[in-house]
């Protein structure tokens, strides 16, 4: 602790999306001011904590000043830093975007009031589980996360939404208490629930288990293959915005915690190393050919979030059980990238949707009104899921394939080069669409709505091209303060 | 001593009386028969056990509270059968007409 | 044997039976049920974690952990019994 | 010969499980409520076997007696549904009976396994009781040394009740409830009684059993008895007060904690001279808060809002 | 002493599981019911007794929040039930 007069970044990282969630919702008039305002400073206070780590390497507060096992700690870490910063970018323009997809003659008044409180509460529990270092903290976040999710998912309280949120309801409830099953496994034996203490644990059968119960739980929330079935239904369903939230964002933070808890509590079995790898490599395979038969954009875009997470995984399988530093970051950075790219696509795509009226794939390009922007910003951000040069897409998938490559796991790459065609040939139905515009010889029809609305999404999906010519910074970046492999 | 063997009586003949009311419930022919077997015998039984214990207890703080519950259920297993007896009894009403 | 043990077992297999509830079971209401006898498990894997060998004094924390954990948990239910509602409610409308 | 409270344990463990799969396989879906009202019951008993008095408190106010109740509300509602619309082939039950054994197994070895040698965190809580302004350990534990989980716990409860409004719409008004004099009576005496109760629960949480949560579920249930009853009525003109309600508890928690961040001390870092009054105000409002809440997530729907429901007891 | 209290709080819990077969059977909600009813305030009872055997005042709290509870289950139930029929 300094003895100098400073404020608690962490801290208010958490606090201030949370304020402003109780602003927002005592307030329903000025739900949508008010919301941004939060989002805003939030960012802001992210900001200076990026500058807070770049000078002094990972910030530690001890709340309470208690102390780890005692106490609770937030730790912001270059990894956790990053993340937030991810959270806080795309935050933004997810609240712009809904700014106006939410704009009074939009949307009922209903639906703006609701969808602040949830956001920022979402926002809140994403920032509190990316500095957590403890584990029951990580459960409760968790929920609190779920609960803004759900409510976000069915905020149209359409039928489709409402039994699509139900699904993910339980979906989410049953890993959250698969992990707190594990985290009763680790007090059993350890006596202690901080990130410090699971580092320094002998390897034990209790600690097996609770590391099989907590990845359960983590896989499904996160939607590996077999256990993906939720995601589909309620991302697809879900207004633009909430989509790009929960597609963007809240499936992150389960591979981010995942990615944690792996590193400091190595799985027991190469072989089971090798078996997420190969429910990863499942899911892009069965992910892509779902996105190939899906009739509807928002749909396809929700099975290509199944195959991004697929990717993910098998970036975290190559690591092998020594932890290959490079795979971890790069599925550090396909997180990343995905989280940009993702929600750039599902803003698009409700863009897209709002304008021409409907989103059947085989209709697009028979309607009078060309949203161009937004085709162009699907594309675009196309272009770095697919993982393209030079988007943060390729940068991840470069860094998986080189790693793959020098260790000699020749089937990863197979895998990775199967899913980029697969995810050329679902983007290229919609793409294609978009090009053959001439179906119909009818002017190109107005632009209604702001622009703001399309520029949104458009700066997150060039972000998500142009990052990719920052991957070295940003890889620097996320090893201060060592979250790979090393004792915090 | 005296009182020990005393309260250890009280407390099992309460328990006997929660036996009663079980086989009551299980025995009885309808549903207002069962009432009537249950709430005497959780009332009597419940009513022994706490004078047991009341006289087991430490504290005056504690004899306190154990008279409270006492009040508590009773008062409650009163209004619950009577509530539970007009529910029946309109149920029944409603059939017959 | 001691309670420890009796009651840690009784947790795990309460958690394995809701578990089995909450893949098997199709109606809305017992898979909420289910669910919660999965919480009450986890519950007592902490409670007992918290008794230890004969206690002098049980260990607070995951006594308070498992308080936290069943607030949240009447949260979740809330909100899934909700959704249940609702959805009753949107579907009852349709086929009128 | 054992020990009989060790065949007492034993028979109540048989009885928890016995009562999870009956929950589970009961036709009538009252009676498995009612069942899993009193698996409940027996839950809380066995955690007070396990000198768990707390947890004990919380399971049977919380979660069971207000589940129940939003259990029993949810299925008044949806009544009509049929009991078991899609029935699961047989193959598939018995697949997943053998992999939750296979789970159960698992678990049940690495549970045996673990020796229970470590020493947990009683001796820290132990140590540093005295600093932490409040003598029951439990209590210093969920609002000093882990108050960011407890006020994080307060905040998944306001997600759930904005989660909980947002999700059920419409004006359904209620029909009134004539329930009779004696309950009438019944109610005069009761809801003062249980206020005293909820009261006492929240100020013996400072060195016994008992707390904010506790309390909070007892006030709630004065709620629920006024809402169920008819002797009040929410209306929209509440709606503001409700929202406050919901939110105060983690207005005030968290400001104290920011607050008293300042002169070199660190968020929820209370100064020890104020300690104790600090924790019993945040005790105080999360109490409040928590019966509010409750009490909405029990009536549901937002725009017949909540009372704080104290006053009009 | 305890022994004997023990046996007692035995048959109590042995006596309470013999209602389950009344909860399973019904026929009517109302006698599920008063089956609970009868666990709830056989839990009480237990409660007391556990409280004077395992030395813990503060399980009659337990005790009182149980009894409070039943009460508020019961007149849940029997408004819904009202409810219901009209």
């Amino acid at each position: 602790m300094t003895d100098l007069p400073r404020i608690d970044w962490p801290t208010l990282v958490v606090f201030m999306p949370l304020m402003g969630a109780m602003l927002a919702f005592v307030c329903p008039r000025q739900a949508a001011g008010l919301g941004l305002v939060a989002v805003l400073s939030t960012a802001a206070a992210v900001a200076a904590l990026v500058l807070e780590v770049l000078a002094q390497g990972a910030v530690v507060t001890r709340l309470g000043n208690w102390g780890a096992p005692l106490g609770i700690d937030l730790r912001a870490d270059g990894l956790s830093t990053l993340l937030l910063a991810m959270t806080a970018g795309v935050g933004i323009f997810v609240s712009l975007g809904a700014l106006d997809s939410y704009a009074p003659m939009r949307a009922d008044a209903r639906t703006r009031r609701y969808f602040w409180p949830l956001w920022l509460l979402l926002l809140t529990g994403l920032n509190g589980a990316f500095l957590s270092t403890d584990i029951f903290n990580l459960y409760v976040m968790l929920e609190v996360i779920a609960l803004a999710a759900v409510g976000l998912t069915v905020l149209s309280g359409r039928r489709e939404a409402v039994r699509a949120g139900l699904e993910y309801m339980y979906a989410s409830i049953l890993g959250a208490l698969l992990f707190l099953m594990g985290v009763g496994f680790v007090y059993l034996e350890l006596g202690r629930l901080d990130f410090a203490g699971l580092i320094a644990a002998e390897p034990a059968p209790a600690l097996t288990a609770a590391v099989a119960l907590m990845i359960a739980g983590l896989l499904l929330k996160s939607a590996l293959f077999p256990l993906h079935f939720w995601l589909p239904g309620a991302h697809a369903n879900a207004t633009a915005p909430a989509s790009a939230l929960l597609s963007g964002l809240v499936v992150k933070v389960s591979l981010y915690i995942f990615l944690r808890l792996t590193q400091y509590m190595p799985l027991p079995d190469e072989l089971l190393v090798t078996l997420m790898g190969a429910l990863g490599a499942a899911a892009i395979l069965w992910g892509g050919i779902q996105a190939l038969r899906a009739e509807r954009l928002k749909l396809l875009v929700a099975w290509s979030t199944v195959v991004q997470i697929g990717l993910i995984f098998v970036a975290f399988a190559r690591a092998g059980q020594l932890g290959l530093v490079e795979s971890w970051k790069a599925a550090a950075l396909l997180i990343l990238a995905h989280a940009v790219a993702k929600a750039a696509m599902f803003l698009a795509a409700g863009r897209i949707k709002d304008e021409v009226g409907h989103d059947r794939i085989r209709d697009l390009d028979r309607s009078h009104i060309r949203p161009t922007l937004a085709q162009f910003t699907f594309a675009l951000s196309a272009i770095s899921l697919i993982g393209l040069p030079p988007s943060l897409g390729f940068a991840g998938k470069w860094m998986l394939m080189e790693g793959a490559m020098a260790a000699g796991y020749w089937h990863w790459i197979a895998v990775t080069m199967i899913g980029t065609l697969l995810s050329v040939a679902y983007f290229s139905r919609v793409l294609a669409g978009f090009l053959r515009f001439d179906r119909l010889r009818t002017p190109v029809g107005e632009h209604q709505g702001w622009a703001l609305a399309d520029a949104a999404p458009l700066i997150l999906a060039l972000s998500a091209l142009g990052l990719g010519l920052a991957a070295a910074p940003i890889l620097a970046f996320m090893e201060i303060g060592y979250p790979f492999g090393t004792t915090p | 001593m005296i009182l020990d063997i005393l309260a250890l009586t009280l407390i099992a003949l309460g328990a006997a009386f929660f036996v009663a009311g079980t086989i009551g419930l299980l025995r009885f022919p309808d549903t207002l028969c069962r009432l009537h077997a249950l709430t005497k015998a959780d009332g009597l039984g419940m009513g022994l056990t706490c004078l047991g214990v009341t006289l087991l207890a430490g504290s005056a703080g504690e004899i306190a509270r154990i008279l409270l519950i006492w009040f508590f259920v009773a008062a409650s297993s009163a209004i619950c059968g009577h509530l539970i007896a007009r529910h029946v009894r309109r149920a029944t009403d409603t059939e017959e007409r | 044997m001691s309670s420890g043990m009796i009651f840690g077992l009784t947790g795990l297999a309460i958690f394995t039976i809701g578990l089995f509830g909450a893949l098997v079971m199709v109606e809305p209401l017992r898979r909420v049920l289910a669910l919660k006898l999965c919480s009450v498990g986890g519950g007592f894997m902490l409670v007992v974690a918290a008794w230890r060998a004969p206690p002098e004094v049980a260990d607070p924390v995951p006594h308070a952990l498992v308080i936290t954990g069943i607030v949240v948990m009447i949260s979740a239910t809330a909100v899934a019994l909700a959704l249940i509602r609702r959805l009753h409610t949107l579907e009852h409308d349709s086929d009128d | 010969m054992a020990d009989p409270l060790l065949i007492f344990d034993a028979l109540l463990g048989v009885a928890l499980i016995a009562l999870a799969i009956a929950v589970l396989v009961v036709r009538d879906r009252f009676a498995m409520i009612v069942l899993f009202i009193i698996f409940g019951l027996m839950t809380a008993l066995a955690w007070v076997r396990l000198s768990a008095p707390d947890v004990a408190l919380a399971e049977a106010a919380i979660g069971t007696g207000l589940a129940g109740a939003l259990m029993l509300k949810t299925l008044h509602h949806i009544r009509a549904a049929p009991a078991a619309p899609v029935p699961v082939s047989v193959g598939v039950v018995f697949a997943n009976m053998g992999f939750c054994a296979m789970v159960f197994v698992g678990l049940a070895i690495a549970f045996m396994a673990t020796s229970l040698e470590a020493p947990g965190l009683a001796p820290q809580v132990a140590q540093n009781i005295d600093a932490s302004g409040v003598a029951h350990p439990v209590t210093a534990v969920l609002l000093n040394f882990r108050a960011y989980d407890t006020l994080m716990e307060v905040v998944v409860l306001l997600a759930a009740i904005i989660a909980v409004w947002m999700i059920e719409r419409g004006i359904e008004q209620a029909p009134a409830r004539h329930l009779g004099e004696i309950y009438r009576g019944f109610a005069r005496l009761a809801l003062p009684a249980i206020v005293v109760i909820g009261t006492y629960l929240l100020w013996v949480g400072a060195y016994a059993p008992g707390g904010a949560f506790q309390g909070g579920a007892a006030l709630a249930a004065v709620g629920l008895l006024l809402l169920l009853s008819g002797l009040y009525r929410p209306q929209p003109a509440h709606r503001p007060i409700a929202r406050l309600g919901f939110v105060l508890g983690i207005a005030v928690f968290a400001s104290v904690a920011l607050l008293v961040a300042s002169g070199g001390r660190l968020p929820f870092e209370y100064p020890p001279a104020h300690a104790k009054t600090l924790i019993l105000l945040i005790e105080g409002v999360v109490t409040i808060s928590i019966a509010v809440t409750l009490a909405a997530l029990f009536h549901g729907r937002e725009p017949e809002a909540i009372p704080v429901s104290e006053t009009r007891a | 002493m305890s022994t004997a209290l023990s046996i007692t709080l035995i048959v109590i819990l042995l006596s309470i599981l013999g209602g389950l077969i009344r909860i399973l059977r019904g026929p009517s909600p109302a006698e599920r019911m008063l089956a609970a009813q009868l666990f709830g305030t056989a839990s009480v009872a237990m409660l007391l007794i556990l409280s004077h055997l395992m030395a813990m005042p503060a399980l009659l709290d337990v005790a009182l929040v149980f009894a409070l509870l039943a009460a508020v289950t019961l007149v849940c139930f029997v408004v819904l039930a009202e409810e219901e029929r009209r």
